[in-house]
């Protein structure tokens, strides 16, 4: 997995590809609870679209970033969700609880 | 590693006639069960031993007989609690606890047992063959 | 961890339609590959990522195309020394230096290369259909 | 991969049986040189009948036994190769190397 980020005006995005797995999930829960928690960034945006793979231990690092976004007050959205991510929020019932967008610019829309 | 695994499964799975959904799941459910190994039966460590076999069996299904990829995980590690081993309620919205339950919907069929000081795992997918259309 | 990728080999070959000789060589050329990259390119760790692709191509042999498996492992560890990469003369009989020799003997191409921060392992091995007998 | 140990006079046998790989080939070199170097014992049989696989580690391991053996001026013997362990010491070029019989009564003999 690799992270790269971007920095636009309140909002960080993340763009990550590869596979989110057991060794890699760690550092992608690092990079969301230090945007949200420590720098308190209004907005992280991930963009899913390279992830050719993510486990369970990867969703939940996604919920650990969902929870210190309500707990901070900032946003965090998802977007190029490909067939494989969405299976696995999916499996996961939780679809519904992430903000999902097509693409950046929605995501990034003020 | 773990990626090592998925695609060779991914790949065993395409080749046995598996449809894409069904290949992933698959390697989704092998994967998880891996990461459960190295974490909970071997707690962390990943050089410990990790068995598995992949055979095509006939598995009786619905009364009659389907084709079906078996596989089977064994690990030396500590005893599963079948306790825990339940996975949890998804109304429930927290990290953690996906695992199982991923496992559960990938597969048609998840067995835990301990023999002879050995954890193991049967995971058994059918293959869903089309029938052959009649007449149209 | 490398059991389960041999045995995930050994299955995906053995439905690829190799021999049986076969099957254990190119399970033997990915175990020893992967043991050297988590030995010489990740200095013993085991938990680095390498990624691995299994597919089936048309390659170039004897002037006309084969049938045949590549497969392609990478990894992020230190820059192999090319020097270094030839193995060595078997009738030194000493322990150690055998698995390059064990990759070049099971596979037909076995080729490294550095892209982007990158060692990649190439290795191809051939399925030797039958041919069809004629007449007989 | 497991080691169980026989005693016989001045002969040890050790069934072994799983695969010898990177993660388990140490644990066949420790009891090898132990039983060679330290205990000097003057012959030792491997019966490698349940052995599914074995990589180049492990055969370095026997190796290193097969020196540790001629140095103290004892036996290594193997016995039971079956076809994949056959295969890899004719892949090392080492088959003619190791004293190698059919079965145990061959390796016990006095
Ligand atoms: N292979 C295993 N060996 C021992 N215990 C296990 C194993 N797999 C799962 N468990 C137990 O089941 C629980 C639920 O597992 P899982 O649904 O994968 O979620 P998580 O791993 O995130 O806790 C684990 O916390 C653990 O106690
Ligand atoms: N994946 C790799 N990355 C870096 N160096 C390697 C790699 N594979 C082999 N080598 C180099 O080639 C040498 C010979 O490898 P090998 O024949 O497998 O024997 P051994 O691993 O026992 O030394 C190694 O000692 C190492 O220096």
């Amino acid at each position: 997995m690799q992270i790269a980020a971007r920095h636009l005006d309140k909002t960080t995005i993340f763009d990550i590809s590869g596979d989110i797995d057991l060794a890699t999930s760690p550092q992608l829960r690092k990079a969301l609870l230090r945007e949200l928690r420590e720098l308190k960034m209004p907005r992280v945006v991930l963009n899913l679209g390279a992830v050719r793979y993510i486990d369970s231990s990867g969703v939940a690092s996604l919920v650990e970033g969902l929870k210190a976004s309500r707990d901070v007050g900032s946003r965090l959205i998802l977007f190029g969700l490909n067939k494989t991510v969405r299976e696995v929020l999916q499996l996961s019932k939780l679809v519904r609880i992430f903000e999902i967008y097509e693409n950046e610019a929605q995501s990034v829309a003020p | 590693m773990l990626c090592v695994v998925r695609n060779a499964v991914g790949e065993l799975t395409a080749k046995l006639g598996f449809s894409e959904p069904d290949c992933r799941a698959v390697v989704r459910a092998v994967d998880e069960a891996l990461t459960n190994i190295i974490r909970h039966a071997y707690l962390g460590e990943q050089e410990q031993p990790i068995e598995a076999s992949f055979h095509r069996i006939d598995a009786p299904k619905d009364g009659q007989s389907g084709d079906a990829l078996e596989i089977v995980l064994e690990d030396n590690g500590v005893t599963a609690n079948p306790e825990k081993m339940c996975g949890r309620a998804l109304e429930d919205v927290r990290p953690g606890g996906l695992g199982l339950h991923f496992i559960r919907e990938c597969m048609d069929t998840v067995e835990f047992s301990r023999n002879n000081g050995r954890n193991q795992l049967r995971l058994v997918k059918f293959l869903h063959v089309q029938a052959p259309k009649k007449g149209a």
